[in-house]
């Protein structure tokens, strides 16, 4: 019984995911995308570098790489903390 | 530099910066270590509340980050390309009760952390906790959300890890820390449908793009299943109890504030991304949710026998009072009467007296477990005989938490429970049972585990856990005292913030 | 351009079998190595996709590192799915 | 079999650790940054440990968690370079000084010297992950008193 | 030409992961599967950036008048795949803790918080 | 001091003053009793017969009939409590199955 439950929600978690990706636009063609076209356009000369995504991620969106080296950083504390060798 | 203009970011580089420098100085000795993070907490907390005061006098702060000039938030074309700091009074209130728990937590950790090696990387992830939570409450980019959050789940979930020594704390924290994740990949998922459809990433230009088509409202179901789950909601609260049960006292205290603040980002997502569509469904929803939650929540509490099991049910059922509170706030939000408002106060209000009265009650628990060495209730009592401070406390803390006049938890649970009754009655009802049965089953937890003949010789307690013990306390006993000063200052504004800031915010953002 | 949605196609479904894999094989060991696989043909699907970077990254991280660091684990644990 | 995985490592860690330090270096002009060349140069770590086992990295755990923590600090710091302007301004760009050199709109072949604060963004990033993910490999090969096969 | 369908299987690998969170009971098994999800999530930001008929985001040696794809998706998913590594490795962590105190892996078995 | 909810009003000062005309009244009727009153042998709780100094009621045993009442609603609660990962996330689709279908079909 439980296991019918749970396997009709997944269906319908499947479908309404689907339907949604279905509906999405079509593939390679996106419909708005001024601020990647300002990226490719403009990054070479406001952060003079040729590779756009290297700007984005270091200057455009570098609070979020600062949030990534922080998850990073957390995962490495994280993981040595919980195998720190125990003296009790 | 002009610290005013820069005190958001400042607010969360500086705990950065000393979270990754902390374990450095954890190299070269303890008391370098306790000095740096005794200067980390005190600036965070100072430009905190710098932001705070500059928030509640001269409305939403726009900090964007890598810009000539911070308020300019956008580029040639008007749209924002830059991650945008956006601090409204909502934001700004959360980033207040994250800075006080945390300030709590350190001063009870001082003592409560035994061995060393094991503390500076609790302290770290403490830290780092903290830092996440500022990042969550303050920023204004979708994708920023994701990653802050990403940065609370895992600090959390390592902080639920300490105990590694019983196989109880991996076990806890490897069922959050993968529940943490589903919901952070669903969330993931929701920003590539959005940024899909509408190339955009910042809150304010994606709500005013959003239109409701079928991948707007697919998004919108995986950005609440993420978010509900963080937020411990039942029947996805499973992990709560857990993880509250096995952490580390300190720890749990910033879980807790980490829930509210997940909390904090359903708001925003439901009211200022999400608020232009007026959907009854997912107002109904939450309270739902909130009333199922309460209810459950507080009689699971009731057959618990274990102290830090039975108060993590508690903390579970104080999540449903303030979704319910903003959830009848949100279901009346499109035609604005009286109650919906004063019932999203209520449950805003509940933010702030839920953070400190849980709070207090897991320390005590956490105090009760250093002394005691245990915490089953059938094998606990007669601490009052000995733990004089911490009985009171706990009392206190219960007594706030089940909604007891003169104390704190009593003014917003009042608001909530006027709010919704003029929904609907049953839902007050519900409420009103559900504290209730909170108070029955704090009773019986205090008298088990402090009244009665003494058992055993318990350790004293050490003072920096008492001062921070009694800080709390102190808050508790004001807040109950002078409600009115709190809510017509800190919760009205940040009621405001969602119930008719939403154009404020998107004005403050891009100027249209 | 034929060809080469042709072999996109091919490495989609590649990567889905590779996951079908990786979730069904009860040797945790092989089923790792399934995975690794998928994300080595993720990173090639990035590459088609005009992402190098990621390609990059997904071939360090996803291929390389994590699939040491789940050796590792397994290494220190067992190696068969019990039931 | 155990002689020539050891000659390939000894072959392959300088050969990743050098392709790791390439790809952070010309992070800014072609494919790759601090992350990827980071990894790579990382799963030089994870070679050493196949091939020699957990005790030729034991002496490693500890200053690779240094590196990363200096890593950490010096991304932040070159955050707050920019604190005259906002924070992440990027401040060396296009100044003519340091990896200030402009660049010339539309392709062109690229110049080392350029990127402002990218590049040491870059490096800084790019310990942080070797530090970061070596010391992980590191602190589970040493896990449970080294190795119990 | 493919329409839609890199989008789809991507959806179908977040549903193949979560069918192995969900019906599997080996922790290991449980981290692939989020692993599985990652993929398809990470697979799925980058299938949003594509432009068809486009070129890679870098200059150097672009050749000229060509339409660049999307590079902000990439940059995100950059971010996702170190997010990803980080909880894979701690979840790992914990599994192996796990495993020492009680000796299986078997997410019954192992279950002591419950009610 | 006073809070005013727009649908009435809480002030800590008013109830404080309650309760202490209740404590007031409390003491009274509690200082007219007997003088010559002494704790007796009557109102030891009756624990199987034993002599009960010094026992203490367990928190398990306190409200027994209370617990023991709400039992029965709060073991089909505590069925769902099973602790096991596969369930945990079973909700967390369930939950997503729901909000889908309230989002999607409902609105």
């Amino acid at each position: 019984m439980r296991r019918w439950i749970v396997l009709a929600a997944f269906l319908v978690v499947a479908g309404c995911l689907l339907l949604g990706a279905a509906r999405m636009r079509p593939f390679g063609a996106p419909r708005l995308a001024l601020m990647d076209r300002y990226f490719n356009a403009f990054s070479q000369g406001e952060a003079a570098t040729n590779n756009v995504v290297t700007a984005i991620v270091f200057d455009y969106r570098g609070y979020d790489t600062l949030g990534e080296a922080t998850v990073l950083f957390t995962a490495v504390v994280g993981v040595a903390l919980i195998l720190r060798r125990i003296r009790r | 530099m002009n610290l005013t203009v820069h005190a958001p970011i400042l607010a969360i580089a500086v705990p950065l910066l000393g979270a990754f420098a902390l374990p450095l100085w954890g190299k070269l000795g303890r008391s370098l270590r306790d000095l740096w993070l005794l200067l980390v907490a005190a600036a965070t907390a100072a430009l905190v509340a710098l932001v705070a005061v500059q928030v509640y006098t001269t409305g939403i702060q726009v900090y964007t980050l890598g810009a000539a000039w911070p308020r300019d938030t956008l580029a040639p074309g008007g749209f924002p390309i830059r991650i945008i700091l956006a601090v409204d009074a909502l934001g700004a209130f959360m980033g207040l009760i994250a800075t006080l728990v945390a300030l709590v937590g350190f001063a009870y950790a001082a003592r409560y952390l035994a061995e060393e090696e094991g503390k500076t990387l609790a302290l770290t992830l403490g830290t780092l906790l903290w830092a996440g939570m500022l990042g969550m409450a303050f920023t204004g980019d979708l994708f920023n959300l994701f990653v802050f959050f990403e940065v609370t789940s895992i600090a959390a979930c390592g902080l639920v890890g300490y105990r590694t020594w019983t196989s109880r704390g991996p076990e806890a924290a490897f069922k959050t820390m993968v529940l943490y994740t589903v919901g952070g990949l669903f969330f993931l998922l929701a920003i590539a449908l959005l940024y899909g459809e509408y190339g955009a990433l910042n809150l304010a230009h994606l709500a005013r793009l959003l239109r409701g088509s079928t991948v707007d409202r697919v998004a919108l179901a995986l950005l609440l299943g993420g978010l509900l789950m963080k937020v411990g909601a039942v029947p996805v609260h499973m992990w709560a109890p857990d993880a509250y049960g096995e952490a580390p006292a300190h720890g749990v205290v910033l879980l807790v504030a980490n829930t509210q603040v997940s909390l904090y980002a359903l708001f925003r997502i439901l009211f200022t991304l999400y608020g232009g569509l007026s959907d009854p469904g997912v107002g109904w929803l939450v309270v739902g949710m909130g009333a199922l939650t309460l209810l459950v929540a507080s009689l699971m509490a009731v057959v618990q026998m274990d102290l830090g099991r039975l108060v993590a049910f508690g903390a579970v059922s104080q999540i449903g009072f303030m979704l319910l509170g903003v959830g009848v706030g949100l279901t009346t939000v499109a035609s604005r009467p009286g109650y919906g408002l004063l019932a999203l106060r209520g449950g805003i209000f509940h933010m702030l007296n839920d953070a400190l009265a849980i709070g207090l009650l897991f320390l005590a628990v956490g105090a009760v477990e250093r002394a005691a060495g245990g915490r089953n209730l059938g094998s606990l009592g007669g601490l009052g005989h000995n733990l004089k401070w911490t009985s009171g406390f706990f009392f206190l803390g219960a007594l706030a938490l089940a909604g007891i006049p003169p104390l704190n938890g009593f003014a917003s649970k009042l608001m909530i429970y006027q709010g919704s009754f003029l929904l609907s009655p049953i839902l007050s009802a519900l409420a009103i049972l559900a504290s209730i049965l909170l108070l029955a089953v704090f009773v019986r937890a205090f008298q088990g585990a402090f009244l009665g003949p003494r058992l055993g010789k318990p350790d004293p307690v050490p003072v920096p856990m008492l001062i921070a013990m009694g800080a709390l306390a102190l808050g508790v006993l004001f807040l109950g005292l002078f409600p009115d000063l709190v809510v017509r200052h800190l919760v009205t504004p940040a009621a405001d913030a969602l119930w008719t800031g939403r154009e404020v915010y998107l004005q403050a953002v891009l100027g249209r | 351009m034929t060809i080469l949605a042709v072999l996109q196609v091919l490495i989609l479904l590649l990567i889905v079998a590779g996951s079908v894999l990786a979730v069904g094989l009860k040797d945790l060991l092989a089923s790792v190595i399934a995975l690794g696989a998928s994300s080595l043909l993720l990173a090639l699907q990035f590459y088609l996709l005009q992402a190098p970077d990621v390609a990059i990254a997904e071939a360090g991280v996803g291929a390389a590192l994590t699939t040491a660091i789940f050796v590792l684990a397994i290494r220190k644990t067992r190696r068969k799915e019990e039931e | 079999m155990s002689v020539v995985v050891r000659t390939i490592a000894r072959i392959l860690v300088p050969v990743a650790l050098l392709f790791g330090g390439y790809v952070i270096l010309h992070g800014h002009l072609t494919p790759g940054g601090g992350f990827q060349g980071g990894a790579v140069a990382a799963s030089a770590v994870a070679l050493l440990l196949v091939a020699f086992g957990t005790s030729a990295v034991k002496g490693l755990k500890s200053p690779l968690s240094v590196l990363e923590d200096l890593g950490g600090v010096a991304f932040v710091v070159l955050g707050f370079l920019g604190i005259g302007y906002t924070f992440f301004f990027n401040v060396l760009a296009g100044s003519g000084g340091l990896f200030g050199a402009p660049v010339a709109p539309g392709p062109n072949p690229g110049y080392l010297n350029t990127g402002g604060t990218l590049p040491p963004m870059n490096w800084a990033v790019g310990f942080k992950v070797i530090g970061g993910l070596g010391a992980v490999v590191v602190l589970f090969a040493l896990f449970g008193g080294g190795d119990d096969r | 030409m493919i329409g839609n369908l890199p989008f789809v299987v991507c959806i179908v690998l977040v549903l193949l992961g979560l069918w192995a969170l969900l019906f599997r009971r080996n922790l290991i098994k449980v981290v692939i599967g989020l692993k599985i999800i990652e993929n398809g999530v990470n697979l799925y930001l980058v299938a949003t950036g594509y432009v068809q008929g486009g070129v890679v985001p870098i200059w150097t040696y672009a050749p000229p008048d060509a339409a660049m794809v999307l590079p902000t998706p990439q940059a995100l998913t950059l971010t996702s795949i170190v997010i990803g590594l980080a909880t894979t490795a701690l979840m790992l962590a914990f599994a192996v803790v796990i495993h020492r105190h009680k000796g299986s892996l078997d997410g019954r078995k192992v279950t002591e918080l419950s009610g | 001091m006073t809070l005013l909810t727009g649908y009435g009003f809480w002030s800590p000062l008013v109830w404080l003053a309650g309760a202490a005309g209740a404590t007031f009244l409390a003491l009274l009727l509690w200082s007219r009793g007997r003088r010559d009153y002494r704790r007796g042998e009557g109102e030891l709780p009756f624990l199987s017969g034993e002599k009960a100094e010094g026992a203490h009621v367990g928190a398990g045993h306190l409200y027994w009939g209370f617990v023991e009442g709400l039992r029965p609603y709060v073991e089909r609660l505590r069925a769902f409590h099973t602790g096991f990962l596969g369930d945990y996330v079973a909700w967390l689709v369930v939950v997503l199955a729901l909000v889908f279908l309230i989002v999607l079909v409902g609105g």
